[in-house]
């Protein structure tokens, strides 16, 4: 498959007045071509400054790219002047925020603001460029778009914005779209609209997804591959079947076994000891060790590289090695075991 | 300090100056009026720029009070007689000198051939009708009971009616001023007067065209339209109390019309004496208002600084009536001899004033009447009557502490409202405390009014309080400290002195010699023996003029100039 | 169903807002229902249904504009004195949403779990109280050293549980969870539920889970209702309304959830709730109807019989 | 990937033994709110500056009219209008601490040789001969004195009203506005003027006076911020705890208002220096001899171009006084507002 | 709407009232007459004086013919200049100030948000710091001694500009120059903090995505909203402005209000201090209403609520 952005040992730091916050620390990822890659982890894992890097909108004053590559169509983004950045963005990359009450202008007119990334990067004339904005309003099932064109963000509610955010991020036909906890902020009925309608166009349209979330039901729901963070650093890697029925990752474990099943009520659910790790001073082994109740000496010595599961499915955890000593899952993990489709050994 | 401190700021300002050169304003421009200055070389344009310190204030000369009101009415006005270039008044629209009945108290004025600037003639009419309008309680004109309560036959009793409780009925044509004919004017005085020149100069005594005055009504003297001239000069540009330039042009009716060489003059309120300077300096202005203390000081030697010795005098009031430890303290002559002692009024004048004023050490100012007796100014034959000696202060303060059985004293002063009213404030506290051991001085400065109020209501310890004359007399001043008198508001009393006074204005009006003596005792009397109040210092003004312009007179009373005789000399 | 004692009874509560203006909101709208003794009764529904201010309503936070709430036999709503209120407001807690608003930022944290203590006059001496701030940090799973922190040094989990014990802290019988987890992350989401259902077994306290995280509802509460639009549209255990939800919204409402499960997720259904279907007509007298014994659902008289033919068994 | 990684030694891989315990430890050093606060303003360098040149003011303001050995309000006349000369720096050419000054025509004189002062003025003296040095703290002090007292009883009053105003809400909250309406409607200038006047003159007064309205900006800015409060849950939850409206008010809500109030205050304090000179200039400031930055730039202005030391050294202290109080308000804002947190 | 503004210009007739109720008793609380000469008028005469202006009836009938004659636009006479109504005296003296006024306001919080907004857009250079400098320094001089420096070092010294008066656009250059300096500092600064706050906000953070340029998002989508607050603050200001730049009028002697207002102060020209007392609130009021409408224009979300806040 076609690769259409490549991280490469990407490391992120924030400069705080406490200190330098290693937010993200060798981060390694590849995107193919008309896929959708998840990337899940709870709060302050760096998911999304990961993928604010890739649009370079972290902020240029406290934040710095402290080495790695980003490799779009061949050219390195981290390297790109901020004006040549900005041709990119909105046109070959775009992106979709969480909360659609803040992310619109409340001053500007819903087709104004659509208008901008069409009439910017398409050189196209003003009437084309509303009716392409119409067009699109339509799309993401806006009804009566013309009228709504003409009116401002306050006069939509929560979903209908999110559907003008999505319009907006697609108007230029985007190589790739990060979607950062697009559903986050909306109700579950909503949420379904959305991620159907996302799963829809992009087949229309072909564009590359990066989605964020910390929820594995929506994971489930839309994701090809799914990328596992922790601590700044992407634990496990595979596609969407592998994660959730062959998972390896202590960490992906627990994030798995730590939601209700609709079956099994009466037995406690599995919770995660203690609390993420603190960024400002990172564990100089295994960031999970701490909370991970599998945990070797060699966890708290040394980061564990990726080991290879399939060729699809890499995992960052000392019990992949040979030496390792042989555990048990969680109960519900086991379970999802047994359904791997694929039935591969677990080591 | 140093200039090159400031040009940070002036590269600031110039480039905010240039972006707002380009984008400020939307007024129409009336720069070019009043750009006279060309014409023939040699032929020096007789126009002048002149600023006054305030606007005017009212061109009615019933309602006029103040001495910016009166120096334009003069220039634009003219009575029966008129202040020349040396202060001395000389018959103007009176026909020559009037006939005088042998007891000098009923005058008959032949009125002169002259027209107000619609044309119409002046007659004597014109002069009853303005007399009785400023008498007149509806008018209420502040000025005109006061110059003629006492003097002109019948004033006080009009005034005297309105103000009853309840108000009684008063005919203003019982005013001692009849016209026998258009041309004739007879006034009768209540007793003989021996400055009714000056009165018959004033202002307030100048004619009314009455036809002129019923057509406008309530317009009247509002601006330079509702306005009749019969002075050397019209208005041409006034719109009313509010507007800051007004100009003056020559008056082509004026019957004394060879005499007056100015064409034309432009007058501007500029309050910030400061902008004033600079304005001068920029050569913007020919005669600036009166100059701050401060800026004096930056033209002394120079020749454009033209000084004026005022009239007015200031002292410190004494007050005997009320509860206070300071009204109490006052009863005593020693506390007030060792109040008027000390403190240093040479050091007072050179370094708080600092304008050219002298220090006061009676109460008449110099240069300002002259005793018939000896010929000699006033000051020179009664001297010094109360000067600065901080030992005979301190003895006289704690022979009256020990008379009043006190050791400390705290005073109340309150301050006036001038440029240097803080100054010297502080000035006093500082000399008085430092010379009179247990003396405190709590300071209280007020607003103008309020002073005013607080002096009428008597609610005061130590007041700084000034006084400039009406008319050249020593009445003027003489008479503001007989008892229950309107000015005195004091509680200072001493028959003697009141007696002397009285003498003087009902019986030796026609007496001069016996008139000066009688008033020069009064004087010695409230100083020397009493110390009722405690004389500070003889004002000086200064302003700057252009050196071109000549010949502007200026007055000890009334109006404070007058541009008649005035021209522009060739530079 | 096993006869349970009542532990409070929500008659017609009514709760408008802006009364009498154009603007005026039925936050809640005559809804009615019991909460047994030792039992925890979830509340779900979308934002805006309501769920939040009857909970509120419910512990006095916003005065009812009608109906009652009767716990342990007395109406809350009714005239109290002080000292009444006091009982009552030592009797029933809160929990609340968001881990960050709802800790004082400026006070430590032993000052936080003791207000209620401080109030209600509880702690004995200044040890007294002390000692019982360590025994509540160390029943919600933290350390005595805690107590002199401030919040903002917490994390949003523990944080949370801060909140729980400072409710425990006056012995309540009755809590108020107000979305107690929705602003966590998935992994401490389970630490506070183990925390909660574990208090409940060791306390016997009674909970009100709101909240509109369907799946995580579903494990904690021993009966649901579903809120739409300020109105209670269905009420049953949470096992039978996972099975057979009756009123359309909950059966859309159920199938718009996605569940971690990319195998489901490929097969899922979703339906989709447009209120018109109901067609209701003034005549209608729409109310909560036992369609089977224990489930009662929003519905008019037709509409129940309809229902209780198709769920006849 | 796992390449080089054979190699290594069985015991790591024995289970590693983990203080359960410890799970939930803060390795954070325990930091108040305010310490947390102050850590920040610390960062901010404009604002430790500001802070420490305003200590040493406000020490100045106290310590200058004593180490000068005069008093602020004694009078020589014959030393008046002297300019700056400080012992040590007389010599230095390009500091304007020589005793000599430049007339406006250009011609430079030593008025202390002139008029046989052998004294040193460090800062020259007034037309009155007083000592500037010595007025100028002593002003300095009388200035701080009005703002601060200005600042405190506009901060009580307005916070009270303020938070009374948010906290109750409803048809009170809507009486209370309406009046601060009316307060608003009125121009400061016109009412401080007015009250001047009414009033007896004097420091108080003039800080009555300039409180009289001043408060109004104080009780909008804590009601706003009252209102936020009063919905966030932990006020909730006290009120669920059975907490009476004075503590919730005490205990609650002060001390989440004391970040805009203390930055509200700053932000007052420079303005009411600013409002007394104004008051000053047009002629109602302070009564003498009192000094004040204010009326010592009034008479400054007044003889500026043939003393300029009169007015520029106030003026110096004043705009120092302004700006380190400006600085420090930003960086107590920036410290204190979590708005602006990053 | 129209509802919302009837409500509002109910509240600002009551205001009015209010205000005028307070200066009136407030004027007759100071001691004192309004007669300059009063040191040189008999008692009778006094009373004479008082009579005909009505100041000798018991104040509760003062009150209520002031009131009266207010209603009726009539402001009463100026004391100090003889029979000259105050309105009319009002009519000749407010244009300028509020020419200048206004000007200063405009020019100044122009320059100030360009300040603010750069100051901004380059936060912690020397860009911000200078302007953050020069706000503060506007601030801090006081400006008259500004107005002083202009008049005597540009006017004088250089010649650029006229020393004194108000008589075509290059007279209002020095003393609009002097008077800016304060909304300059004011909008430079409110500029950047709202500049700050809304350039971390989520919809820029959209707008940057999309690929707008620094221009585009500085000036089309941060400065809209950044004016949202601002006009809050700058709109009292802008009363302030008309009525309060007294000092400034007197140094360039500018014939305004200001200089007139304090002058009658000092003469307890009691219905000239009332008239301007009321004019000024009149107009404060009426700039507040606008800076509530020029809200809605500004924020659609208001424009649509109808005026609620």
């Amino acid at each position: 498959m076609e690769k259409i952005l490549e991280v490469k040992d990407l490391n992120i730091s924030f400069h705080t007045f406490a200190g330098e916050v290693k937010a993200i620390r060798g981060v390694d990822f590849d995107l193919y071509k008309g896929e959708t890659l998840a990337i899940v982890g709870e709060s302050g894992s760096g998911k999304s400054v990961t993928t604010k890097s890739i649009m370079r909108l972290l902020p240029p004053g406290n934040s710095e790219i402290k080495g790695g590559q980003m490799l779009f169509n061949g050219k390195d983004l981290a390297k790109l002047s901020d004006k040549q950045m900005q041709k990119i963005r909105g046109k070959d990359i775009s992106m979709i925020f969480q909360d659609p009450m803040t992310s619109l202008n409340p001053t500007i007119k819903i087709g104004k603001q659509i208008m901008e990334p069409i009439v910017r990067h398409q050189n196209m004339s003003k009437s084309a460029a509303k009716e392409r904005a119409i067009e699109l309003l339509r799309l993401v099932g806006i009804p009566q778009p013309e009228k709504r064109f003409e009116q401002y963000p306050h006069q939509f509610s929560g979903g209908m914005r999110q559907r003008v955010v999505i319009a907006i991020a697609l108007a230029c036909n985007p190589k790739v779209l990060i979607a950062d906890e697009p559903t986050t902020a909306l109700d579950v009925t909503i949420q379904a609209q959305i991620l159907e309608l996302m799963k829809d166009l992009q087949k229309k349209i072909d564009t590359s997804i990066i989605f964020i979330t910390h929820d594995l039901g929506v994971v489930a729901n839309v994701a090809d591959r799914v990328a596992v963070m922790y601590g700044g650093k992407i634990v496990e890697i595979g596609t969407v079947d592998e994660i959730f029925y062959n998972p390896q990752h202590p960490y992906t474990w627990g994030l798995i076994s730590s939601m209700p099943s609709l079956d099994a009520k009466d037995e406690e659910l599995y919770a995660i000891p203690g609390t993420p790790p603190n960024l400002l001073h990172p564990p100089k082994g295994d960031a999970f060790a701490p909370r991970n109740q599998y945990a070797m000496q060699i966890d708290l010595e040394e980061q564990p590289p990726m080991f290879k599961v399939s060729d699809t499915h890499y995992a960052a955890t000392w019990l992949l090695h040979p030496d390792a000593p042989k555990v048990e899952p969680p109960e519900a993990v086991k379970r999802r075991m047994r359904q791997f489709p694929a039935g591969k050994e677990v080591k | 300090m140093k200039k090159s401190k400031f040009s940070l700021l002036l590269i600031l300002t110039l480039v905010f100056s240039l972006f707002l050169a380009a984008c400020s304003g939307d007024k129409s421009s009336k720069t070019d009026e009043g750009n006279g200055k060309g014409g023939n070389a040699g032929d020096v344009a007789q126009e002048i720029k002149a600023f006054d310190q305030s606007e005017i204030p009212t061109m009615d000369t019933s309602l006029a009070e103040g001495s910016t009101s009166f120096t334009y009415i003069n220039n634009v006005g003219e009575g029966l007689y008129r202040l020349d270039q040396d202060n001395k008044p000389v018959p103007a629209l009176s026909d020559g000198e009037p006939t005088i009945s042998d007891d000098q108290t009923v005058y008959t004025f032949k009125i002169r051939d002259a027209k107000w600037s619609n044309g119409d003639p002046i007659t004597a009419h014109d002069f009853v009708y303005a007399w009785q309008r400023a008498i007149d309680p509806k008018t209420a004109s502040p000025y005109g009971p006061y110059m003629m309560s006492g003097k002109i036959k019948g004033a006080q009793a009009i005034t005297d009616a309105a103000s009853a409780e309840p108000p009684k009925p008063y005919d203003v044509k019982s005013l001692g001023v009849v016209a026998k004919d258009d041309k004739t004017l007879e006034v009768t005085f209540e007793q003989p007067i021996p400055y009714w020149a000056d009165l018959f100069a004033f202002p307030t005594f100048y004619p009314i065209n009455e036809k002129f005055v019923k057509e406008k009504g309530e317009a009247y003297a509002t601006n330079k339209d509702n306005l009749l001239y019969n002075g050397p000069f019209v208005m041409t540009d006034w719109d009313g109390p509010s507007d800051t330039e007004w100009v003056l042009e020559k008056n082509e009716n004026y019957w004394d019309i060879d005499a007056v060489k100015l064409t034309k003059m432009t007058f501007n309120s500029v309050k910030d004496p400061a902008s004033a300077v600079n304005a001068f300096e920029a050569g913007e202005v020919d005669i600036t208002a009166k100059l701050s203390s401060d800026l004096v000081q930056q033209y002394q030697g120079d020749d454009r600084l033209v000084n004026k010795l005022e009239k007015t005098v200031f002292w410190l009031k004494m007050n005997q009536t009320g509860d206070s430890a300071g009204n109490k303290a006052f009863q005593n002559v020693n506390i007030r001899r060792a109040i008027a002692q000390g403190f240093d009024k040479e050091a007072f004048v050179a370094s708080v004033l600092n304008n050219g004023s002298l220090p006061a050490n009676g109460q008449m100012p110099k240069e300002f009447v002259t005793d018939p007796v000896s010929g000699k100014d006033w000051r020179e034959v009664n001297g010094d009557l109360i000067k600065y000696d901080a030992e005979a202060a301190k003895a006289s303060w704690e022979k009256g502490l020990k008379e009043l059985g006190i050791k400390e004293l705290e005073v109340r002063f309150l301050g006036d409202d001038t440029e240097n009213a803080k100054k010297t404030a502080e000035y006093f506290k500082n000399q008085l405390e430092k010379n009179l051991p247990g003396l405190t001085l709590k300071v209280e400065s007020v607003p103008f009014a309020v002073r005013l109020e607080r002096d009428n209501a008597q609610d005061y310890d130590l007041q700084v309080a000034g006084w400039g004359p009406d008319f050249r007399d020593p009445m003027t001043f003489s008479d503001l400290f007989v008892t229950g008198g309107g000015s005195n508001r004091m509680g200072y009393s001493n028959p003697e002195y009141d007696k002397l006074i009285k003498t003087s204005l009902t019986q030796l009006g026609g007496k001069p010699e016996e008139y000066y003596k009688s008033l020069l005792q009064a004087e010695k009397i409230l100083l020397e023996q009493d110390a009722a109040i405690a004389p500070i210092y003889q004002r000086n003004s200064a302003q700057l003029m252009a050196t071109k312009v000549k010949d502007v007179a200026a007055y000890d009373y009334g109006p404070d100039y007058c541009y008649k005789w005035t021209s522009v000399a060739a530079e | 169903m096993e006869q349970k004692e009542k532990l409070l009874e929500i008659k017609n509560l009514k709760q408008y807002f802006n009364v009498g203006k154009p603007s005026m909101v039925k936050a809640v709208d005559n809804i009615s229902f019991d909460i047994y003794k030792g039992e925890t009764l979830g509340l779900v529904g979308e934002s805006g249904c309501g769920k939040s201010t009857t909970g509120r309503t419910i512990i006095r936070l916003y005065n009812a504009t009608d109906g009652e709430v009767i716990f342990n036999g007395e109406n809350v709503h009714g005239k109290k004195s002080k000292s009444e209120l006091m009982e009552f407001n030592r009797k029933m807690q809160m929990i609340f949403q968001d881990p960050y608003a709802s800790l004082n930022p400026r006070m430590k944290v032993s000052d936080v779990i003791a207000e209620g203590i401080d109030i209600h006059g509880l702690a004995k001496s200044p040890q007294d109280r002390m000692e019982r701030v360590y025994n509540l940090l160390e029943t919600v799973g933290l350390n005595r050293e805690h107590a002199n922190r401030y919040p903002h040094e917490f994390s949003g989990g523990q944080r949370q549980r801060i909140g729980i014990a400072r409710a425990l802290a006056v012995q309540p019988e009755f809590i108020i969870a107000d979305e107690p987890i929705s602003a966590l992350d998935v992994s401490i989401q389970a630490q506070v539920v183990n925390l909660m259902k574990q208090l409940q077994k060791e306390k016997g306290l009674t909970y009100l889970f709101i909240a509109h995280d369907l799946s995580m509802v579903k494990y904690i509460s021993d009966r649901i209702g579903v809120m739409y639009f300020g109105k209670l549209v269905e009420l049953t255990t949470s096992d039978e309304l996972y099975e057979r939800p009756m009123h359309p919204y909950t059966q859309s409402l159920l199938s718009a959830i996605p569940l971690p499960d990319p195998e489901s997720e490929r097969t899922r259904k979703r339906v989709t709730y447009n209120p018109s279907v109901h067609n209701y007509t003034e005549s209608d007298d729409v109310q909560m109807r036992e369609i089977t014994p224990g489930h009662l659902v929003l519905c008019s008289e037709k509409e129940a019989q309809q229902l209780k033919k198709q769920y006849a068994n | 990937m796992a390449s080089n990684l054979e190699k290594l030694p069985k015991e790591k891989f024995a289970p590693a033994i983990l203080d359960s315990s410890k799970s939930e430890e803060i390795n954070k050093p325990s930091l108040s709110f305010w310490q947390d606060a102050w850590m920040r303003v610390r960062k901010n360098k404009a604002a430790v500056v500001s802070l420490v040149v305003m200590v040493l003011l406000i020490i100045m303001a106290f310590l200058g009219p004593l180490i000068s050995g005069r008093e602020y309000d004694t009078q020589n006349v014959a030393h008046a209008n002297l300019p700056p000369k400080i012992p040590g720096l007389e010599n230095v050419s390009w500091l304007p601490f020589d005793g000599e000054k430049k007339l406006p025509n250009g011609n430079v004189i030593n008025p202390y040789e002139q008029k046989k002062v052998d004294e040193y003025y460090w800062f020259g003296t007034d037309p009155l001969g007083r000592d500037l040095f010595t007025r100028l703290w002593k002003g300095t002090q009388v200035s701080l004195y009005i703002a601060f007292l200005a600042a405190i009883i506009d901060m009580i009053i307005g916070v009270a009203y303020g938070a009374i105003s948010g906290y109750y809400g409803g048809r009170l909250d809507n009486v209370m506005q309406r009046i601060t309406e009316v307060l608003i409607g009125i121009p400061t200038l016109v009412v401080v003027i007015l009250m001047i006047l009414v009033l007896e003159p004097g420091i108080l007064s003039i800080t009555i006076a300039m409180s009289i309205t001043g408060w109004v900006g104080m009780s909008r800015v804590v009601r706003a911020q009252t209102l936020k409060l009063r919905e966030q849950e932990f006020v909730l939850a006290s009120k669920t705890l059975g907490n009476s409206d004075g503590r919730i008010i005490f205990k609650h809500l002060l001390p989440n208002l004391a970040g805009v109030i203390i930055i509200n205050t700053m932000f007052t304090i420079p303005n009411a220096i600013f409002f007394e000179a104004f008051l000053s200039f047009i002629g109602l400031g302070l009564q003498a001899p009192n000094a004040s930055l204010g009326t010592l730039i009034d008479e400054g202005y007044k003889v500026l171009r043939l003393h300029p030391h009169e007015m520029i050294i106030p003026a110096i202290v004043i705009s120092v006084i302004m700006v380190a109080f400006n600085m420090l308000a930003d960086g107590l804002r920036d410290a204190l507002d979590p708005k602006m947190r990053d | 709407m129209t509802r919302y503004l009837v409500k509002r210009i109910l509240y600002m007739l009551v205001t009015l009232f209010v205000i005028a109720s307070l200066t009136f008793f407030l004027m007759k609380l100071i001691p004192g007459t309004p007669f300059a000469s009063a040191n040189k008028l008999s008692p009778a005469q006094m009373a004479i004086m008082k009579a005909k202006y009505g100041l000798d009836e018991p104040v509760a009938v003062q009150y209520v013919k002031y009131l009266g004659n207010l209603v009726q636009g009539d402001l009463g006479i100026a004391f100090q200049f003889g029979n000259t109504p105050v309105s009319d005296l009002l009519a000749n003296r407010i244009g300028p100030s509020i020419h200048l006024g206004l000007q200063a306001m405009i020019i100044g919080s122009i320059i100030g948000m360009i300040l603010g907004v750069f100051a901004a857009l380059r936060q912690n250079t020397w860009v911000d710091y200078s302007s953050t400098f020069l706000a503060v320094i506007g601030k801090a001089i006081p400006n008259f001694v500004f107005a002083g420096l202009l008049q005597f070092f540009v006017a004088v010294k250089l010649g650029w500009f006229p020393v004194l008066f108000w008589k075509g656009p290059e007279y209002t250059v020095l003393p609009t120059i002097a008077l800016m300096m304060f909304p300059v500092a004011i909008a430079a600064r409110f500029m950047r903090t709202e500049m700050i706050e809304i350039l971390g906000s989520d919809y820029i953070t959209l707008a940057k995505a999309k690929g707008a340029s620094y221009f585009d998002i500085a000036f089309k989508h941060a400065l809209r909203n950044a004016l949202i607050p601002l006009v809050t603050v700058l709109g009292p200001l802008t009363a302030s402005m008309m009525t309060g730049s007294l000092v400034v009028e007197r140094i360039f002697a500018i014939p305004g209000i200001g200089e007139q207002f304090v002058k009658s102060i000092s003469v307890n020209d009691y219905n000239v201090i009332m008239g301007t007392n009321l004019f000024f609130a009149a107009l404060f009021v009426v700039i507040i209403l606008i800076v509530d409408i020029l809200y809605g224009v500004i924020d659609p979300r208001i424009r649509l609520a109808g005026g609620k806040k």
